[in-house]
Formats: C-alpha cells, structure tokens, sequence
C-alpha cells in the first residue's frame, strides 16, 4: 500500500462535515427519509450501544454510532487504585476475554517496572490467552448468527463449547469470566496435572465442534447470501482507521501483533495468520473460525512443551509496587483487535496516568462507511461481525 | 527503524522553524518521544505518515495527560566568598516557581507496512484554561477520530481540524472534564448507607431532606470513618 | 356439514363408506346426539355452532401445545431441556415425577394466565381503533380457513366447492391486520415491519397459488374434500397414490412449503418482526393479551397452512397404507399436521433469515418461474395419463426432469457468486 | 446445489436434537434447584473470616486488624475499626482484633486480592453464593459475626489450601515458641532485673510470609 494514495476519507467525512450527508430528496418517488435509534435498547446492539440511523426505505443513508451508556470512567478509577488493584477491574473490560486484558494490562505494567517473567508463567499466558480466543471467536460467531436471524440454535452450540472452557477456569481460577489470573511477573495460581490434562483434552476436542458448526452453517446458501458482499472494508482504509485482529485481517492485511511484536513466547510457536480477500462480513466470520483452529494448534504445543518451574518472578513484589516514574505502551493482540495499555508512573503506588486502547472503540470508526447503502438488516450483522464489547468500548 | 534523533533532525531540517524536542522517558521502558511544536504539527505527522523510511500509516493509540499547575521549590546553595577572606560559606537559597501546567495529547504510531514503531509524539497546549487547543491528526490518521473525541470530553483539549468534535463518553450537556487531575466529582449520589460512607456524607449534604435510614439494621452499621 | 353433501360424498366413496367405523363416526354421531334433543328449526344453527366450537376449542389447545411442543423442541435441538417446570402441584395422585412438573405441559396456561393479568398499554400516539381492531382481526381471519379444511373423512366444516379460492381470500387477509397493527403502532420499527409485511404478502401470494394449482389441475377440482379423495388410492395397498409422490407434486409441496413459511411468518422469513433488526416488528407496541391474540394468530395461520399442505399434497386424511384404514381417519390427518409442525419448527431451528430484497428476489426470480414450470409439468402428467407400460417409465423420467433441471439451473444463477472460499495464510 | 448446504444444517440439528438424549457431552444442562451444581475448590465468590475455634468465633479470629485488606481492596468494600485493647490470639500472644469488620457484598467483585494480600491467613474466600437479600444495603452488608467461619469449614471447602495453611502456620507457630522459649532462656540467663516486655510490636506478624512468595494456590 503506498501511504500517498491513502486519501483520509474516501466518504463525504473529509469535506468537514459532521460524517456523510443526507442525500438531498429530490424525486417524488422518494418520499421523507425515516430516523431510527437503534440502541441503547435493542435487541442486536450487543449492550447499550446506540445507533441512530437514518434509512430510505430500507437503506441506511447515515449512521452515527453513540457510545458512552456503559461509561465508568475506568481509567480515573485505575488512577485512584494500587496497579494490583487495578487487575480485576481490567477483567471487566472485555467481559469475555478478562484473561486476555490481565495479559495486556499485566504486559504494560512490567515493560514500565522492567519485570521479568518465568518461562511457565509465559507459557500459561499464553495457555490462556489461546483459551480465551477460543471462547471469544466462538461467541462471536455464535451471536454473529444470532444478529442474522436464527433461534438462538448456533449462539447455543457456541455457549455449550465456551462452558467447558469456563468451567476450566473457574477449576483454576476461582471465577468464570473474572478470572484475575495474571499478576506483574507471572501467574496467580499454578495448575495441576490434571487441570492440564483435561484441558489439552478439550482442545484436542474442539475441532470436532468447529467442524460440525461449519458444516451447519458455513455452507448455508442464507448465510451466504446474507454475508457475501455484506460490509466491505478497504484494507487501505481500514490500516488508516486504525482497524486491528481479525476485521483487519479480514480485509488481506496480515497484520498480527503476536507475530509483529512476538510478545510473551509467541515466536516460539508455529502458527500462521489466516487473511482474507474480499473483506467482507463472511470473510470476518471466516477469520474467526480460522484462527480458532490455529488457536488449537498454538495450545497443542503450548501443553507439549510447557516447562516446569516457578510462575512466579522471585523479584515480583505484590504489596508496595512502586515502579520508577517513566511511562510504558504496551499492547496485545486480544481477539478483538489491538488492545493497548499506555502507562505513566510518577513512582506513586497508583498509576499517574492509565489508559486503555481499546480495540473495539476504534474499529466502530469505519461502521458507518460499512453500512452505508446497505439495509437495516445488514447493519446489525456488520455490528455483529466487528464484534464489540461495551465494556470496553464505553469503558 | 531510525532511531528518534534521526527522525527529529530530518523534521527538522523539512520543517524549519518547527519546534521539535525529544522528551527522554526515565523507566524501565526507555519509550521516549518528539514534543512536536502545535504550528507544524500537521505537516510534521503527514511528512511521518507518507515518509517512505518512516510509512508510520497506523496510530495506535491517541491519548491525553494532564499536568496540573505546581509550585516548585527549588533550594540552591551558593557558595559565598566571605569577604573576610575565610572559607567560602554555603548559603541555601530557596526560590519559589510557579510551573504553569498544561495538557498533553500522546499518539502512538506505528508502521503496519514497514511492522517497525513505536514513534511517539507528543502536543501540549498552552495551558490548562484557555489555550487549550491543538491541531487535529484525524485528518491524517482516522483512527484519532474517536480518541481525539474521548481526549476532548475527558481532558478538555480542542482538536482544531476534527470533522465532528463532542463529546464521546459523557453526555452532551456536562460540563467538566472527568479526567483532568483537578476534577471534582459531584456530591449528587445515591444514597447508600455503606461503611465508606463519604459519598454518604455528601450525598446527605446535597439532598435537603435525606431519606430517613433503614429501619432496624442487620448489623450494627459501624460508625462514620473519620 | 349439511346431510345432502356427506350423502353425496358417500354415494362418490364405496371403499370409505365400508371402513366407516364407529370410532370414525365417533364425531358426528356425539354431534348428531346431542342435536337431537333441540327442536328441528334450529338444528342447522347447532350444527354449525358445534362446528365452530369444536374448532375453536380442538385448535386452541393445539396451538397451547404447539407453543410448549415447539419451545421443548427448539430447545432439544438447541442441546437445551426446554420449559419443564409449570406442573400441577396439587394433583396428589399422580406419581410423585408427575406430580409438580407435569413435563412442563401446563406451561401455555401459565402463559395464558400471565398474558391475561398483564397491563394492556396503547402508545399514546397511536391510532387506538387499529391498534385494538388488528389482533381482533388476525385472529377471525386466521380462524376463518379452518372452515374448509377436511379433518376427516366425514369432518369438514363447510363443504365448498371453492374452497380453495376461500381459502386464499381468507388467508391472505392476515398480513393485512399486520399492516394495520404496524401502522397503528406510530413506531418506526412497527411501520418498516409493515411495510415489509406487505411486500412480503404481495411476493408470497403467487408462488403460494401457482404452487397448488397443478394440484386442482390434475385432481380437476376446487373442493379440498374431493381434492383428498382423488388421493385415496393405493398401488398393492401400500404405496399410496397421495400427490407428493409424483414429481410435479414433490415440486408443488417443496415451493409450498416455502412460500407457507413465508406466509405465516416463520424463520427464515420471519422479516415482519425480525427480532434482531426490528425488536419485534408490529408486535413492538402490543403487550399482554393482544400480544397473545397476535402469536395465537400467528400458530393458527401456520396450523392452518400445514393442514393445506397435508390436504393438497400428503393426501389429507387417507391412511398411507390400505390396511391401515381401521386408524380414524381425523387421527391420521392430525398425525401429518403434527409431523408438518414438526418441520416448521426443526427448519426454525436451523435456518437464519434472509433479507427483504432477497426474500422477494427469491420469490419473483426464482419460486414463481419454478411453480409456473411446475404447472406445465402437472400438465404433462394430466395428459399422458392414459400412457401405461414403458412409457410410464418415460413419463416419470420427463415429469421429474422438467423439475430437476430448472430447479438447478435457477438455482445456480440464483446464488451466483456465493459461495464457501478458501483462504491464504501468512506465516 | 442449491438448497444442499440447509439440509446439511438440518442434518445436523437433527443429529443434535437425538444427541440431546443421550450424550451429555451434548447436554450440559444442570437442573440448578433440585442438582447442586459441583463447585471446584478454587470456587470464589465473598471472603469470609476464618476463626480458630468454632464455638468462641469472636474470640479466636485470625484477623488482626492490620487493615491491609482495606487498604488494597479495589472496590473498597472492607471496613475495619481496630480494638482498643489487645487479646491473646491462638499462639497467646497480645494481638489487637478487629471491633468492626464490615464487607459490603453489594459493593465486593470477587476478586480475592484481600486474600492474597493477607498475611495472617485470616481472610479467605467463601462458596456460598447463594446470597441473596430483601434489602440492598443491610442484607448485604454483611458484620464480623457474620463473616466469622470456622477454620474447618475452611477446610472443608478448600481442603488443599487449607492443609497447606495450616501446616504453615504451624511450623511458624513452632518456629515462634521456640524462639520465645530461647528468648526466655536467655533473658533467664542473664537475669535482668526488669520485667519482660511482650516481645512483638503491635500489629507485626509474628513471622509475615516472605513477600517474593507467590500467593497460595488455591486448587488442587
């Protein structure tokens, strides 16, 4: 991609206005133009998530997403809180992933206290980051074809297999999705042989799951014809908008932070990075299901080589941390996209600054020029096929 | 990837008369950064964005930092000849400095082409009242469009150049910035009879009339905590 | 039924006439009873009120359990248990497993009780006449089809000799009710389901008609009573001479079937009240019973639908084998309405919903091309009816290729560029 | 073809429709009431207070009001106000205990850092979450009694920790007798004149777990 083709917008957007316009009505055919909200109460919105959208018939000539409804004010509570205490509160970021964003946030605050970390530990992150992708891909795809008008029958197939990886961590962790599992130098608890090995039997099981799902419904002629062409997303585009995991890749630009920044043991593993070319919602919904299987085949070798040893940095303080003033970005590859942790200490026990790049806020951007011209109906199955987390979002 | 002072001496040398400074990052991560000066900012963030050793095409992630006004005190010694001719004496000065504060906008790019980064920069605004406007990289990176929208409804910077600017998160019709060091958070709560009973107590000075408290507690509601 | 028409229809029917048992009297015999003891002068009224009765309370409770049978069956397939706790803790004899759960059955009359004791709310802007005439409504009409549905051999309501033409009229009047409800509502997601709703009804109607013409084209009739008769034959008194089992009648119940999803609302053309896009369409506004009226009309149209298909195609209400014939025959037309539900409900289970601008191109370029080749097939079956031999072999084969080859042509322009693809890695 | 890809998917809602009655990889479902769910002993939901002794709850607790968990608790859902007087603790010597020991479980998110941080094993998580109350603030403002349980109960619901707990402290309470029992000799020995003094300070452990300890691992 040469960066001087890369006009900002290609949408009205960049003549200033407030996002593209309302086309002019001219024709009597066309009678006035219907505003709906959709959201903060809604069926389809993934949480209180709003979109005022405006249609012509069924077309949506304009769509402006309205966030804020699950507003906490995370980063301020995270600045009056110790940088242990902030670890739960990150759990309910993403509710879906909390292992993920310990990781991320755990990662952010030993780049700034420069913590080192045990090989275990290392490999037990990403034991858990690779489960928890696989609970999150098959949510998405379960709620995917949710938004896409079943009875909740693939949604239900989805949550059956995410329960057998919760109950996993709730035998490890204590808790379903608040797992509060990482900690700076390492992990919380170690597992026992047998939670292993249950474990690497559920993997090893979950391919059967995949492929009964896809040959329900990946092959589905109404599937097809609802996703094909659905949502398109230009890969120069998308790299502008900041659009990051599987959305991005979708469009065929392999951008992985796993392989990129090869955090954690990650180059240490073999796996490939499935891409897309049309960029469209199926190709989304493909991705996940792809990287879902490569997600297995991380944590087959992740259980065959996992070393024995402390999970813990010896060095790794739990009371009292007080990293030097400076300040840290660090991010991951969470399975929503690029989730970031940018730290500043003033040597206080507390963060002076702590913020939250979340991933699914910034792939909203490029919504509205993925909706526009196509129906109401193919909005929600864009929304749902971005795959958005309020929690995080709003934050 | 060229190492920062590379990047800040071709800025500078493209851009004469822009304000360029390295900000050197103390910790553990040593993730230092270029201030770039407000008036050029722009074309020094498109000249990063279309460099072809640089192609910084993605930004990461756009924040804001606040950094409220401080008094420093600053103790000199001066050694003062004696003008006795004895041994110079050690004379403490203490000088008093007002640093006046101000608001900061931190973008992390990176290079999704060239997979190198992070090059981070930084805008401060004048101050943290009324100069608190910054040029707008929305145009150059999209994906500031949502960020800069959340720096302005937290922190309170004004993107100069950004297509649609309100507020994000907080609703239309509030007033202050939530994030900002110096944010006082309102005494309108709800009522909760909770041992951390400070929200309490200023819950109960702003209703005039408190709700009366609960019949017949459990347990013994421990005292107000000083 | 009035007597000269049963007469008639027994003077046409020897073979039923001699299995007419007492269990398939049972019916009427109850009904002739019980008229008996009112003066002759209003017998007729009697006669029709029983009818009306009958119905009313014989479909109800089927749509009570089609609604608990379809939550349970949804939920079997969704790996789920279903509803299986509204029992009856009072009823002491039963066994005790029995005894408070009941398999949750009498979940619908907790349902009932429910819909009945919640508030009734009218937007304020609405239109208050249409929005409370609209369930009314929904429900007559719906109701108005059962009349002509032979249930039995001596079990039907009305004996018309349109009564399919009553049939269309009457049904189709339904998306009409939903037009009102969502216009009425003043909700802008009730109205776009409105507006769907008519599209929907306007594409439907014609595949649905050109798929049961071939039908009285080959049985030569309009009358569903004579319709099942025509059916009531069978080759060594084991394969069954219903429609389905020749290939303009397999054509004709698989675009029926289609197009009687789409009219009676269900997945994957449930777009009037797509719940994902449009919360619940017309039904955003109603609550409580009106609510309830809506998803009662809902399981008539569809039980109604179904009971078309099995009387124009699965051969109504004959037994599928002679010997079989000793099983009433209003059993075996429940049994094939109960096994059509069945199916709306495993395709609800499985299917997502299609678009409106796919629905309709699905039915214009694709249904209603396929349903009128399909008339030309039943045609061709009608005049080589005489052909006997070999030729009856060159008959099926034409029959079934006249079908087959359309249907995959059409069906390959139809998903043109769509399909599973494959995908690069980068490592 | 057109139309294969939908009887395939209804191949396999069938398949799971027949599975649903008799493989229970396929139904997973718990008939919650009447089948108590099987909670794994690393099962958190709200701390409790771990006493020594189950008939003198209020007398035996752990706690020592050391006001650490107060401090680190995110939500801030711990309250504690310190004696005034100190009472012998299991080992007998003086410690202070807590006079109010509040946890707002409407406020508290499970998170187990007041566990980990503790360093007298006084607070642990409970399995209980069958919680709830009529009355937002009250009910779930749970008070030291009713957050006092038994160390067996400890044991019984977390048998591996609780094990390893109490062997520590054991070892650790050997460890301090001994010493006392040396510091004793000693001062025999040199037979000072003045009276002896309660060797700890007020609120220090008795021998805090080294902090480069990772903190206990709750499952087996």
């Amino acid at each position: 991609m040469s960066a001087a083709d890369l006009s900002p917008f290609n949408s009205p957007f960049a003549a200033g206005t407030a996002g593209p316009s309302v086309r002019a009505v001219k024709d009597p055919f066309h009678g006035d133009l219907l505003e709906v909200s959709m959201g903060p109460q809604h069926p389809s919105t993934h949480g209180v998530f709003r979109m005022v959208v405006t249609l012509d018939g069924e077309i949506i000539v304009k769509l402006k997403p309205v966030f804020g409804y699950l507003h906490r004010n995370h980063e301020k509570i995270a600045e009056n809180t110790s940088y242990l205490g902030s670890m739960p509160y990150t759990d309910r970021l993403d509710y879906l992933c909390s292992m993920t964003t310990n990781w991320a946030y755990a990662l952010a605050v030993e780049k700034l206290a420069g913590q080192a970390v045990p090989d275990r530990a290392q490999y037990l992150r990403i034991i858990m980051a690779e489960l928890t992708r696989l609970v999150n891909h098959s949510c998405l795809v379960g709620f995917l074809f949710n938004d896409l008008g079943t009875s909740f029958t693939p949604l239900l197939y989805a949550f059956r297999e995410r329960e057998k990886i919760l109950d996993l961590f709730e035998s490890l962790t204590g808790s379903r999705m608040m797992c509060n599992y990482q900690r700076f130098g390492g992990c919380r608890v170690d597992p026992t042989p047998e939670w292993l090995a249950a474990a690497s039997r559920l993997v090893d099981n979950f391919p059967r799951f995949l492929d009964e799902y896809e040959t329900m419904l990946t092959g589905n002629e109404i599937m097809l014809a609802r996703t094909q062409g659905v949502g398109v997303l230009d890969a120069a585009k998308a790299v502008n908008a900041g659009i990051t995991g599987p959305c991005l890749r979708a469009s065929g630009y392999n951008y992985d932070v796993r392989k990129v920044d090869g955090y954690g043991f990650y180059p240490r593993f073999d796996f490939r990075v499935p891409l897309g070319a049309h960029g469209d919602t199926y190709d989304r919904y493909m991705m996940r299901v792809l990287e879902m299987r490569e997600s297995v085949k991380i944590l087959q070798q992740a259980f065959r080589d996992l070393p024995a040893g402390p999970i813990m940095d010896p060095k790794s303080k739990l009371r009292g941390f007080r990293p030097k003033a400076g300040e840290a970005y660090g991010r991951t590859e969470s399975p929503k996209g690029e989730l970031g942790f940018f730290l500043v200490s003033d040597g206080s026990p507390n963060p002076y600054r702590y913020r939250v790049r979340p991933p699914t806020l910034i792939n909203l951007t490029l919504l509205e020029d993925m909706c526009l011209g196509h129906t109401i109906a193919d909005s929600v199955v864009i929304l749902g096929s971005i795959d958005i987390v309020l929690g995080e979002v709003d934050r | 990837m060229e190492s920062l002072e590379q990047i800040r001496d071709r800025l500078l040398a493209r851009f004469p008369g822009a304000s360029v400074t390295l900000v050197i990052n103390p910790g553990a991560a040593a993730e230092h950064s270029l201030l770039l000066g407000a008036a050029h900012a722009v074309e020094m963030a498109r000249f990063l964005r279309d460099d072809p050793a640089l192609q910084l095409d993605y930004c990461s992630n756009a924040t804001g930092l606040d950094w409220p006004d401080k008094e420093i005190v600053e103790t000199k010694k001066l050694s003062v000849a004696d003008p006795a001719g004895g041994p110079a004496k050690i004379v403490e000065e203490k000088t008093k400095r007002f640093e006046p504060g101000y608001l900061e906008a931190v973008y992390h790019l990176y290079s999704m082409a060239l997979r190198h980064g992070p090059v981070i920069i930084r805008l401060r605004t004048g101050n943290r009242t009324d100069q608190v406007t910054l040029p707008s990289f929305t145009p150059i990176w999209r994906s500031c469009d949502f960020q800069e929208r959340e720096i302005f409804d937290l922190f309170g910077i004004v993107f100069a150049g950004h297509p649609d600017l309100r507020r994000i998160l907080m609703w239309d019709e509030f007033k202050d910035h939530p994030m900002r060091k110096d944010y006082v958070d309102p005494d309108d709560y709800e009522w909760e009879p909770t041992p951390h009973d400070r929200v309490l107590e200023r819950a109960k000075a702003h209703y005039p009339v408190p709700p009366p408290a609960p019949a017949a507690p459990v347990s013994p509601t421990p005292e107000a905590k000083p | 039924m009035n007597s000269s028409g049963l007469s008639l229809l027994s003077a046409h029917l020897p073979v039923a006439a001699a299995a007419d048992g007492l269990l398939e009297r049972l019916p009427l015999t109850l009904r002739d009873t019980f008229v008996q003891w009112f003066p002759a002068p209003t017998q007729w009224l009697l006669h029709h009120l029983i009818s009306i009765v009958g119905i009313l309370a014989i479909f109800g409770l089927f749509f009570a359990f089609t609604t608990v049978a379809e939550r349970k069956l949804l939920g079997r397939l969704q790996n789920r248990l279903g509803p299986n706790r509204a029992g009856v803790p009072k009823f002491s004899f039963l066994p005790f497993h029995l005894k408070h759960k009941l398999f949750g059955l009498t979940q619908p009359f907790a349902d009932a009780v429910k819909a009945l004791t919640k508030e009734d709310i009218v937007p304020a802007a609405a239109d208050k006449l249409l929005h409370f005439l609209a369930p009314v409504l929904v429900v007559a009409f719906s109701l108005l089809t059962f009349a002509v549905l032979p249930f039995g051999r001596n079990l039907i309501p009305v004996e018309l000799d349109a009564a399919l033409l009553y049939f269309f009229a009457a049904g189709s009047a339904t998306e009409l009710t939903i037009f009102m409800a969502g216009w009425a509502s003043r909700n802008k997601y009730s109205l776009l389901s409105a507006m769907r709703a008519l599209a929907q009804v306007i594409s439907y109607e014609l595949p649905l008609l050109l798929s049961v013409i071939p039908v009285v084209l080959v049985a030569g009739t309009l009358s569903t009573q004579e319709i099942v008769v025509a059916q009531g034959f069978w080759t060594f008194g084991l394969l069954p001479h219903w429609f389905i089992f020749t290939p303009w009648g397999a054509a004709g119940f698989l675009l029926f079937l289609v197009a009687a999803l789409a009219e009676s609302n269900r997945s994957p053309f449930d777009l009037p009240e797509a719940e994902s896009e449009l919360i619940a369409g017309h039904l955003t506004e109603y609550s409580g019973f009106k609510y309830a009226l809506f998803f009662m009309a809902e399981y008539f149209g569809l039980t109604a639908l179904s009971g078309l298909g099995v009387t124009l195609f699965l051969g109504g209400w004959q037994a599928p084998c002679a010997f079989l014939q000793f099983i009433p025959s209003y059993l075996w037309f429940m049994g094939k309405l109960v096994g059509m539900i069945v199916f709306f409900i495993w395709v609800r289970g499985t299917l997502l919903r299609l678009r409106i601008d796919q629905l309709t191109r699905l039915s214009w370029q694709f249904l209603v091309p396929l349903a009128l080749i399909n008339l030309g097939n039943a045609a061709f079956w009608a005049l080589t009816g005489a052909w006997s031999g070999p030729l009856q072999i060159v008959r099926w084969a034409v029959s079934a290729a006249l079908i087959v080859v359309p249907f995959v042509l059409m069906g390959r322009s139809l998903t043109r560029g769509q399909a599973p693809r494959t995908y690069r890695y980068a490592t | 073809m057109l139309g294969s890809g939908i009887i395939k998917g209804l191949a396999v809602t069938a398949k799971n429709f027949v599975g649903s009655y008799h493989d229970p990889a396929r139904m997973v479902t718990e008939q919650y009431p009447e089948e108590r769910p099987k909670l794994p002993e690393a099962y958190r939901n709200f701390p409790f207070l771990v006493t020594e002794n189950a008939t003198d709850p209020m007398g035996t607790l752990r706690c020592v009001a050391c006001q650490i968990c107060e401090k680190e608790c995110p939500p801030q859902c711990i309250y504690i106000e310190k004696s005034k007087d100190k009472k012998p603790d299991a080992t007998g010597k003086p410690q202070l205990y807590p006079a109010v020991f509040a946890i707002d479980t409407s406020v508290c998110m499970s998170c187990q850092i007041c566990v980990e941080v503790c360093p007298f094993d006084a607070i642990k998580m409970d399995q209980v979450f069958e919680v709830a109350a009529t009355n937002r603030f009250t009910g779930l403002l749970l008070n030291r009694e009713q957050l006092a349980k038994p160390n067996s109960y400890f044991h019984q619901i977390h048998p591996t920790d609780a094990h390893e707990v109490d062997t520590r402290l054991a070892a650790e309470r050997k460890a301090a007798e001994e010493k006392a029992k040396a510091a004793a000799a000693a001062k025999a020995a040199a037979a000072a004149a003045k009276p002896a003094t309660p060797a700890p300070a007020t609120a220090t452990p008795a021998a805090p777990k080294p902090a480069a300890q990772p903190p206990t691992p709750p499952t087996a």
